[in-house]
């Protein structure tokens, strides 16, 4: 962190505070100089509006001014609808020649990419300043290799030959550490894996040799351990070609590491802005402090679980030898190879347990899950629960035991039929047992909803009149209603902003009590299931690798999978965060 | 991609086999009188007797079905007498009225339907892709309403109102043209254009609606993909970007299109070659139903049928030739 | 518009198939070839051109076997040369037949049941060898063979033990009721007097085939010939285009001119495209006329404002009656009041609208129509006037025992293109409701049509039907339609009123044995007018027939026997 | 008839996670849209012309079928009279030929053509979402079958097979009858697809599965979780199939295959017309003019609900 990086961040506050974009300061008129030792990127007093339907306007960035030093990093953090995305376009002159509104300026170069024409903004893209976006798997040209993406960039910018430009594709390709470059070059996007798209696009960004980078949530689509060797990667090229570097993330923890200087959006505006520990450690705005407050982190204090070390539990559930093979591209002329989902799992689950269950996409944590409810029918294996061998009972024989093994699922929007009321979808297990009357089942909803902290007065509205925490609740009172023993929450908070997603897990964790619930709680986020898992089970190629209790597993992981997804798990203690990063990067080159 | 080719045209081939047993069934189940009808006009009980055996009416339907499709691959002699007719591999079976096989029927009016079908396709495209594409680069909104209202009235025009008032308007009226009168194409070509020109124009003032609807639709998607966007990013010039980023994607999707219309057209294309006289696959069926000439409506269906799966399974092909996301393996 | 039925007594159905074979005629009316040249024209300098002709009826057979025609039909008369032909002159004299291959009408003896004929000399094939009297018999011959059936039963009917020979594959030994005693001569043994003999011989299947040629079902693809024009290329239900047979010679065919050098004839266009083309007459469409297209409505209704258009139309009239056809073995039709009632009540106006108006149809009370070949008599034995006596109608049926009305069923063909279609039957339909009838309509495909209504087992009460001459006789007219020992009852019957009254029978032997055309007319109008009486048919109108012809045609003249212009004798120059 | 393509487009776009629109909003924006209103506002001239045909002819004092001999040339059958003989007793001239009340024809061929089009519709339409949904929701081999037998229909060469059908169906039963099951037959392919790919992708939706958790038999589920879900975009599809089948029975009449006389129908109208273009240009314009008018409402109407109804709105290119 420089001391001109400092000076700019306080001044960045100040403007913003006074709400005027103010004249140049010396520094500024400096930065426009050579490039050297003031801010490359100079953004003053940005405003970016978006017209909607009706006339009506979102402004969706007011007022925002921020500069960045030559090689420095910023990371700029908030939830969505901040209005972190619209900036990230705004710095690449993006908004040009859509309904947007832009004002204010973006000094790059000696150029300000609000003001400047067409063909100036589209000569700095790329060679000045590139950007990686959020999902590599939409963000390349599917039909042209990407070798050839790379080179015509190249090209664009440099009038290299075609040769040169395929040399420099392959350089590049081979700088983000992808094996094999030369042949790699010659593939489409769609034959490579996530991680290595997002290197590809990055390996694209640095073809030109630009001066900034923006990378707006480059590892939001990414699993965990690809999330951290993308922004180990971003760290070392840095590092490595001195670009600056402008991160953008709704995750705190992914800045910490990576980021010199931190700014926290809100509304479109800037609430925080300065040095990543202190903005981090010590936040001074009281947003940032609640932001940092709901995040789940690995390293606080284990909730207590009173009541549950005492007596060995009855088991409610007993899961043998269970798997899920799912064929594919099934022929004529040849079968394929099943996928192999679940593949043998075999566990216990206590009455009145919460079980986590983790692991990255792919893992079979899901399909596991649904066979536990028999939404899927296994393979192979069986599922004992309370007696009952639901995993081969048929439809008919299934059906009373039903409301006893309930889900709440991941997306609160696709969970609700979008035709029918919220009361309707919460009584629908109890209109489906047909024993009470309708003005049994209302009074029932009633209760529920206000259980769950929804209004009893909204029965009759319709799910897109929520909020996505709001549909949580209800997802949440539609699985309670028939009162169940078993509760599958699957990604339950995955999709809901972090501050939203505190306050749905104290919930859970309140339901349970109350009903007694054996819980499965299945998610991504080791941090989120060590918040409310008394026994933890880690999955991967559809095999449990690790299964302990959370304390043990956290703690003193057994497996190595388990330490690398530990230690991949982002921090927001930026000296915590770098030496996490350190210790990966020697694992790999021991490895 | 052999592997899928093969796969492809094998599942093609299973629905071809259903489609003419159905058709084959409903046919000549039906209630009308098969040798009667097959015997055609002027009938004597002495014809009507020799069809019924040449046709081996007196088997059982399956038995009938299985001679047909033996036919198609082997050939089929009907004789009851010293001479012959002979009906060569692939055989769809004998018109008994015409005294012709559907074959023979079919080879020559193939290259009718053909030359209509792929003449109006070509023009089809031309219009619609290029008023689609002029509409969403220019951005104007009053040429996209235009557009829109263009393709609307496409959309509401029976085909052979427009054939009449192309016909009266360039051929009677300002004698522009001469009527049409189908010449092939091997032997003057220039003259198989004048004469096919109105019928192209007729197909394509209807056809290309779809088209620009389409490529306007596609182009609008593939330009909010973020791909695009990227591209964008990279600092390549709005005219690169389409060229080589937008219209592949866009126009990929009017192959499939474009050849299941190939097929309709030439199938299906009844009316337009009723209006312009052109002696195609839909006149003959049309001639064989006011004939009650079975063997050829059986023939013509399965043949038109086939052509129609073929086409389907050839788009997909050409997909996935195009689009390198669909895997061949 | 109309195609071009022609009927048989015997057993065969409807053949429109051949492009050519077109109808038959008799003494027109003789309106047309006003456009002047006729007298001016000269046969010996009109040679040139090439003559386009634009047909809608499929050119599916060519063999001359499988052919019907009257008077050897319009096209095929240009490539196969027959015993005797049409006199292909307008008006009565048309009406006639004329020696052809033969040098006279034949020489009837035994009371007109054997007819000689001579060869003329120095006749030739296309290839060049002589036509001998062997293969006139051989072409009769063939046309015995199932394989090439088509033609018009007669001759099987005619001859002497004919009826069971199975054709010249089967029974090479061939038919002995012909005799050919030297190349030159042929002689036809008929098992009953046959006045009519010459005329029949105008038909195809009496042209030469050289048996050595003779390729069976594939012999049309190129059939030899012995007219003024030879197949230059065929292609089945479209094309055929013809050119001068150098073997051919004037000298021995004063009647074929043969002016253009070439003939193209194109098949399968729409009745509209045909007029429209002819009437616009563009390029080569000036060379152009129709052996099977009437004039259209659009056409027709400028007639009358355009000059030039109306210089090229021929006017004839093709013998032909459409009418209504009871079987009176159906109730009601049993009773003869109900028969007369609806006799009464049809609208000829709306009738003839429905056929196109009178310019292409005439209201008409006799079966026979007006020519005087037929032996045409007037009679209205149950006036109907102009449109229609539902008063009188409806009196006869309350005699009948129908006091409030009748429902029947009207059988009548799918589409118009015969004039028996959805126009006309809805025409009688709304005709017979004034009289407190209603009628229920019934459809049928052509083919499917002449299956019901041709077997008396499911022959329908009523239904629309046509009858035309096979050749100006009144003989092929009332014969099928009347004589009770051409009831067919496996199929192919036109005597749909299945009457078989012996004193009718005895008459129609009597006149069949006259062998003076004059006598025999008179004779068969007066059967025709005793028939009428007894109401078994209600005629609706006879048949008019306008033609267009393109600018450039000359001596487009209809004849007498056809009432339409013949190719053999127009030019393009 | 390549009109039957454009259907296939809007199989292709089953566009499923639209948020619902209330039919009242949906109403409501209907009105405003001006070319949707247009249309609906002919559309519902249209049905009640067809439905008050009687009505509308007596008033004319004219019917359908009666034919006057005294109204037309009887040379050449051309009307009488100026513009094919309108006069305050015909209000729009009299048919060449028969002499029938063009007016009168008119308004009774309504009933024919909005009648088979809508009833082929309907019949298309519950085929169609019949299969669509058995498919989506049946196992494996159901699904199979079914997708090859939509296939099948799909494959089946439309006009040619109704022509042939049309062909071989005996005439006792009613041709209004015959003409919409046969339209429909030769084309649900679409509408089941449509609906196969809907069910498909309602079938993922957690609600089902948590339907399914409820204790819902399978009728239940496809009833009130995957039915109201196939409504909106079947019935935008159902409203570009309208026009479809209009043109198919005006096709199917005009090539005699079709309605049967002397019932007006537009098809068979306009058939007759085109030997009548030049003598009497009406007896094309009218029944011409009224086919159009009504497939353009129905397409402005379709066209209008797909716009309200799509999420992304482009009427406008950025």
């Amino acid at each position: 962190m420089t001391a001109a990086g400092a000076d700019a961040g306080e001044h960045a506050v100040i403007a913003g505070a006074a709400g005027a974009a103010g004249a140049p300061l010396p520094e500024q008129s400096a930065g426009r100089g050579p490039a050297g030792s003031g801010p490359v990127l100079d953004v003053r007093g940005l405003s970016i509006d978006f017209p909607v339907r009706g006339g009506q306007v979102v402004h969706a960035v007011k007022d925002l001014s921020f500069s960045v030093p030559a090689g420095a990093a910023l990371g700029i953090v908030g939830q969505s609808g901040s209005g972190k995305s619209a900036t990230a376009l705004a710095l690449l002159g993006l908004h040009r020649n859509t309904s947007a509104r832009v004002s204010g300026q973006v000094w790059l170069n000696g150029v300000d990419l609000v003001a400047a024409s067409d063909a100036e903004v589209r000569g700095l893209r790329a060679s000045q300043i590139a950007m990686v976006f959020q999902d590599p798997l939409t963000a390349l040209d599917p039909f042209h290799t990407i070798g050839d993406q790379i080179a015509e960039v190249y090209r664009v910018h440099t009038k290299a030959s075609r040769a040169q430009a395929r040399a420099r594709a392959i350089e590049v390709l081979d700088h983000v550490r992808i094996p094999e470059a030369a042949r790699r070059a010659r593939s489409h996007p769609h034959e490579f894996s996530g991680g290595m798209r997002q290197r590809a696009l990055i390996a694209m960004a640095l073809a030109c040799r630009p001066k900034v980078l923006v990378a707006d949530e480059p590892t939001t689509a990414l699993d965990v351990t690809v999330q951290a060797q993308i922004l180990d990667l971003l760290d070392e090229v840095r590092a490595e070609t001195g670009m600056a570097l402008v991160l953008i993330s709704h995750d705190l923890g992914v800045v910490a590491g990576t980021a010199d200087e931190v700014l926290v959006m809100n509304e479109g505006e800037a609430v925080e802005r300065g040095p990543a520990e202190r903005v981090l450690l010590e936040p001074q705005d009281p947003y940032t402090q609640g932001l940092l407050a709901a995040m789940p982190r690995l390293d606080a204090p284990l909730p207590g679980r009173a009541g549950q070390a005492g007596a060995e539990p009855e088991v409610l559930v007993r899961v043998e030898d269970l798997a899920k093979h799912f064929r594919r591209g099934g022929s004529l002329l040849g079968r394929a190879e099943p996928f192999r989902a679940v593949d043998g799992v075999s566990l216990e689950l206590r009455a009145g347990e919460t079980l986590g269950l983790v692991g990255e996409s792919g893992s079979g944590k899901t399909t596991l899950a649904r066979m536990l409810v028999r939404l899927l029918t296994p393979t192979s294996g069986t599922v004992v629960f309370a007696g009952n061998p639901i995993s081969t009972l048929s439809e008919r024989e299934l059906r009373p035991l039903r409301r006893d093994l309930q889900m709440v699922f991941q997306d609160p929007l696709s969970s609700l039929n979008p035709r029918r009321s919220v009361g309707e979808t919460i009584a629908d297990p109890l209109r489906i047992a047909g024993t009470s009357s309708d003005a049994e089942i209302r009074a029932t909803v009633r209760e529920l909803m206000a259980k769950v902290g929804l209004d009893p007065e909204t029965y009759d509205r319709f799910p897109h009149e929520f909020s996505g925490g709001m549909r949580q609740r209800v997802g949440i009172a539609r699985a309670l209603a028939p009162r169940p023993k078993l509760l599958i929450c699957d990604e339950p908070v995955a999709s809901l902003d972090v501050s939203t997603q505190a306050v749905i897990l104290e919930l859970l964790k309140e339901v349970q009590r109350e009903y007694g619930l054996t819980v499965v709680f299945v998610a991504h986020d080791l941090a989120v299931v060590r918040q409310v898992a008394d026994r933890v089970a880690v999955m991967r190629f559809g095999q449990i690798v690790e299964l302990a209790d959370a304390a043990t597993l956290f703690d003193a992981p057994q497996h190595e999978y388990t330490r690398t997804l530990l230690d991949a798990v982002p921090v927001v203690d930026p000296v915590a965060a770098r030496e996490k990063r350190e210790k990966r990067r020697l694992a790999l080159a021991a490895g | 991609m052999i592997g899928y080719v093969v796969r492809r045209l094998v599942g093609a081939v299973i629905v071809l086999l259903v489609l003419s047993a159905v058709v084959y069934g409903l046919f000549y189940a039906g209630p009308s009188n098969p040798a009667l009808l097959a015997c055609g006009k002027g009938c004597t009980p002495d014809h009507l007797a020799e069809v019924k055996s040449a046709m081996g009416l007196d088997k059982s339907l399956g038995d009938q079905y299985l001679s047909f499709l033996h036919g198609i691959f082997f050939g089929h002699d009907y004789s009851s007498g010293p001479s012959v007719r002979s009906c060569p591999a692939p055989c769809l079976g004998y018109s008994f009225e015409t005294d012709q096989s559907v074959t023979s029927i079919l080879t020559s009016a193939l290259p009718v339907s053909a030359s209509l079908a792929l003449g109006a396709l070509v023009l089809s495209l031309l219009l619609g892709v290029g008023s689609g594409l002029v509409t969403v680069l220019s951005g104007r909104r009053w040429l996209d309403r235009g557009l829109n209202a263009v393709v609307l009235l496409g959309y509401s025009t029976p085909v052979f109102l427009v054939a009449l008032v192309l016909l009266i308007v360039f051929c009677s009226d300002l004698k522009w043209l001469p009527f049409p009168n189908y010449v092939p194409l091997t032997q003057n070509p220039g003259q198989w254009a004048q004469n096919l020109l109105l019928p192209w124009i007729a197909l394509a003032l209807i056809g290309s609606a779809s088209y620009a609807r389409m490529t306007r639709a596609q182009m609008l998607e593939t330009l909010s993909e973020d791909h695009v966007r990227t591209a964008r990013a990279y600092g390549l010039s709005e005219r690169r970007v389409i060229t080589g980023h937008v219209l592949r994607g866009a126009l990929t999707p009017l192959v499939t299109m474009a050849a299941i219309d190939l097929a309709a057209i030439m199938t299906s294309a009844v009316l337009t070659e009723s209006m312009f006289g052109l002696p195609g696959i839909g006149h003959a069926l049309v001639d064989a139903v006011h004939g009650g000439d079975l063997p050829v409506i059986v023939g013509v269906t399965v043949a038109a049928g086939s052509l129609y799966i073929l086409a389907n399974a050839l788009a997909d092909i050409l997909y996935a030739a195009i689009d390198p996301r669909v895997e061949l393996a | 518009m109309r195609k071009i039925p022609v009927f048989t007594a015997a057993l065969a159905l409807v053949i429109a198939g051949t492009a050519a074979c077109g109808s038959s005629s008799s003494p027109s009316s003789g309106k047309g070839g006003q456009a002047g040249s006729a007298a001016a024209f000269d046969p010996k300098t009109c040679q040139g051109g090439t003559l386009e002709v634009l047909n809608q009826a499929s050119i599916s057979k060519l063999d001359p076997a499988r052919i019907y025609t009257s008077g050897g039909g319009n096209i095929p008369s240009l490539l196969f040369r027959t015993l005797t032909t049409r006199n292909r002159l307008p008006g009565q004299e048309g009406a006639k037949p004329a020696p052809d291959l033969a040098t006279d009408l034949g020489t009837p003896s035994d009371g007109a049941k054997t007819w000689t004929y001579h060869l003329k000399d120095n006749l030739f094939f296309e290839d060049g060898t002589p036509i001998t009297s062997d293969d006139v018999k051989y072409g009769i011959e063939r046309s015995f063979a199932p394989e090439l059936s088509g033609g018009a039963p007669y001759l099987r009917d005619w001859l002497v033990d004919a009826s069971g020979y199975q054709g010249p594959y089967k029974q090479p030994e061939g038919i002995k009721a012909i005799e050919t005693p030297d190349p030159k001569t042929i002689i036809f043994h008929l098992s009953k007097p046959e006045g009519d003999f010459p005329l029949l011989a105008t038909a195809t299947q009496f042209a030469p085939v050289p048996k050595a040629k003779d390729t069976g079902v594939d012999y049309e693809k190129h059939p030899v010939s012995s007219g003024p024009y030879m197949v230059a290329t065929f292609e089945k239900k479209k094309t055929l285009d013809l050119v001068r047979n150098p073997h051919w010679s004037a000298a021995t065919d004063p009647l074929r001119y043969a002016c253009p050098d070439k003939i193209n004839i194109t098949a399968g266009l729409e009745s509209a495209v045909i007029n429209q083309r002819i009437a616009t007459g563009s390029g080569q469409d000036a060379n152009a006329v129709t052996t099977d297209t009437t004039v259209g409505p659009d056409q027709l209704a400028q007639l009358g404002s355009n000059p030039d258009l109306a210089k090229r139309v021929s006017k004839g009239e093709f013998p032909a009656t459409t009418y209504l056809a009871f079987n009176p073995k159906v109730k009601p039709f049993d009773d003869i009041r109900v028969r007369e009632a609806i006799s009464y009540a049809v609208n000829r106006s709306t009738a003839v609208n429905a056929a196109g108006g009178t310019a292409v149809a005439g209201a008409s009370t006799t079966f026979l129509p007006p020519q005087k070949a037929l032996g045409y008599q007037p009679y209205d034995y149950f006036p109907a006037g102009a449109t229609g006596n539902p008063a009188k109608a409806k009196e006869l049926l309350a005699q009948a025992g129908y006091p409030n009305g009748l429902s029947i069923t009207l059988d009548h063909e799918a589409d118009d293109a015969d004039n028996l279609g959805p126009k006309l039957a809805t025409a009688i339909q709304d005709a017979l409701k004034a009289a407190g009838i209603t009628v229920t309509l019934k459809p049928s495909d052509d083919s499917g049509y002449r299956d019901v209504t041709g077997k008396p087992s499911t022959e329908p009460g009523l239904s629309l039907q046509y009858w035309g001459a096979d050749w100006p006789s009144g003989g092929p007219f009332l014969i099928p339609i009347f004589d009770g020992r051409q009831i067919i009852d496996s199929g192919g019957n036109f005597n749909l009123a299945q009457l078989n009254d012996p004193a009718v029978n005895a008459e129609i032997d009597a006149i069949n044995q006259i062998t003076d055309p004059a006598q025999a007319q008179a004779r068969w109008g007066a059967l025709d007018a005793k028939l009428g009486q007894q109401a078994l048919t209600v005629p609706l109108f006879y048949e008019k027939d306008v033609y267009l012809f393109g600018k450039n045609i000359k001596n487009a003249v209809p004849d007498g026997w056809r009432g339409q212009y013949d190719l053999a004798r127009i030019s393009v120059k | 008839m390549t009109q039957t393509v454009l259907t296939e487009e809007a199989a292709a776009d089953p566009g499923p996670s639209s948020p619902p629109l209330p039919r009242a909003a949906l109403w409501r924006r209907l009105r405003h849209d001006k070319a949707a209103a247009t249309g609906l506002v002919i559309i519902a001239v249209m049905v009640l012309v067809a439905v008050f045909a009687p009505v509308l002819t007596a008033l004319e004092g004219q019917d359908p079928t009666t034919q006057h001999s005294e109204l037309v040339d009887s040379a050449v059958g051309t009307p009488l009279g100026a513009h094919g003989g309108i006069s305050g007793s015909h209000w729009l001239g009299v048919e060449p030929q028969t002499g029938r009340d063009l007016f009168a024809r008119l308004v009774y061929g309504a009933r024919i053509s909005l009648g088979i089009a809508f009833g082929a519709t309907a019949i298309q339409v519950l085929i169609g979402v019949s299969i669509g949904i058995a498919a989506g929701l049946g196992g494996r081999l159901v699904d199979s079958a079914l997708g090859r037998l939509t296939d099948l229909s799909l494959a089946f060469p439309y006009v040619l097979f109704a022509i042939g059908l049309m062909a071989i169906v005996p005439d006792s039963i009613p041709r209004p009858l015959v003409l919409a099951v046969v339209i429909a037959l030769v084309a649900w392919g679409g509408t089941a697809r449509l609906a196969r790919g809907q069910t498909l992708s309602l079938k993922t939706r957690d609600y089902v599965a948590a339907a399914k958790l409820s204790g819902a038999p399978p009728l239940r589920v496809a009833r009130r979780e995957i039915l109201p879900g196939l409504v909106t975009p079947v019935l935008t599809y159902a409203a570009l199939l309208v026009p479809s089948n209009m043109i198919a029975e005006a096709g199917l009449s005009f090539l005699g295959v079709g309605i049967r006389p002397p019932t007006p129908s537009w098809g068979q109208m306009l058939s007759q017309g085109t030997t009548w273009f030049r003598p009497d240009v009406l007896y094309v314009l009218v029944p011409g003019g009224a086919l159009f008018v009504t497939l353009l409402a129905f397409t402005l109407l379709a066209d209008g609900v797909r716009r309200i109804l799509d999420p992304k709105n482009t009427e406008v290119a950025p």
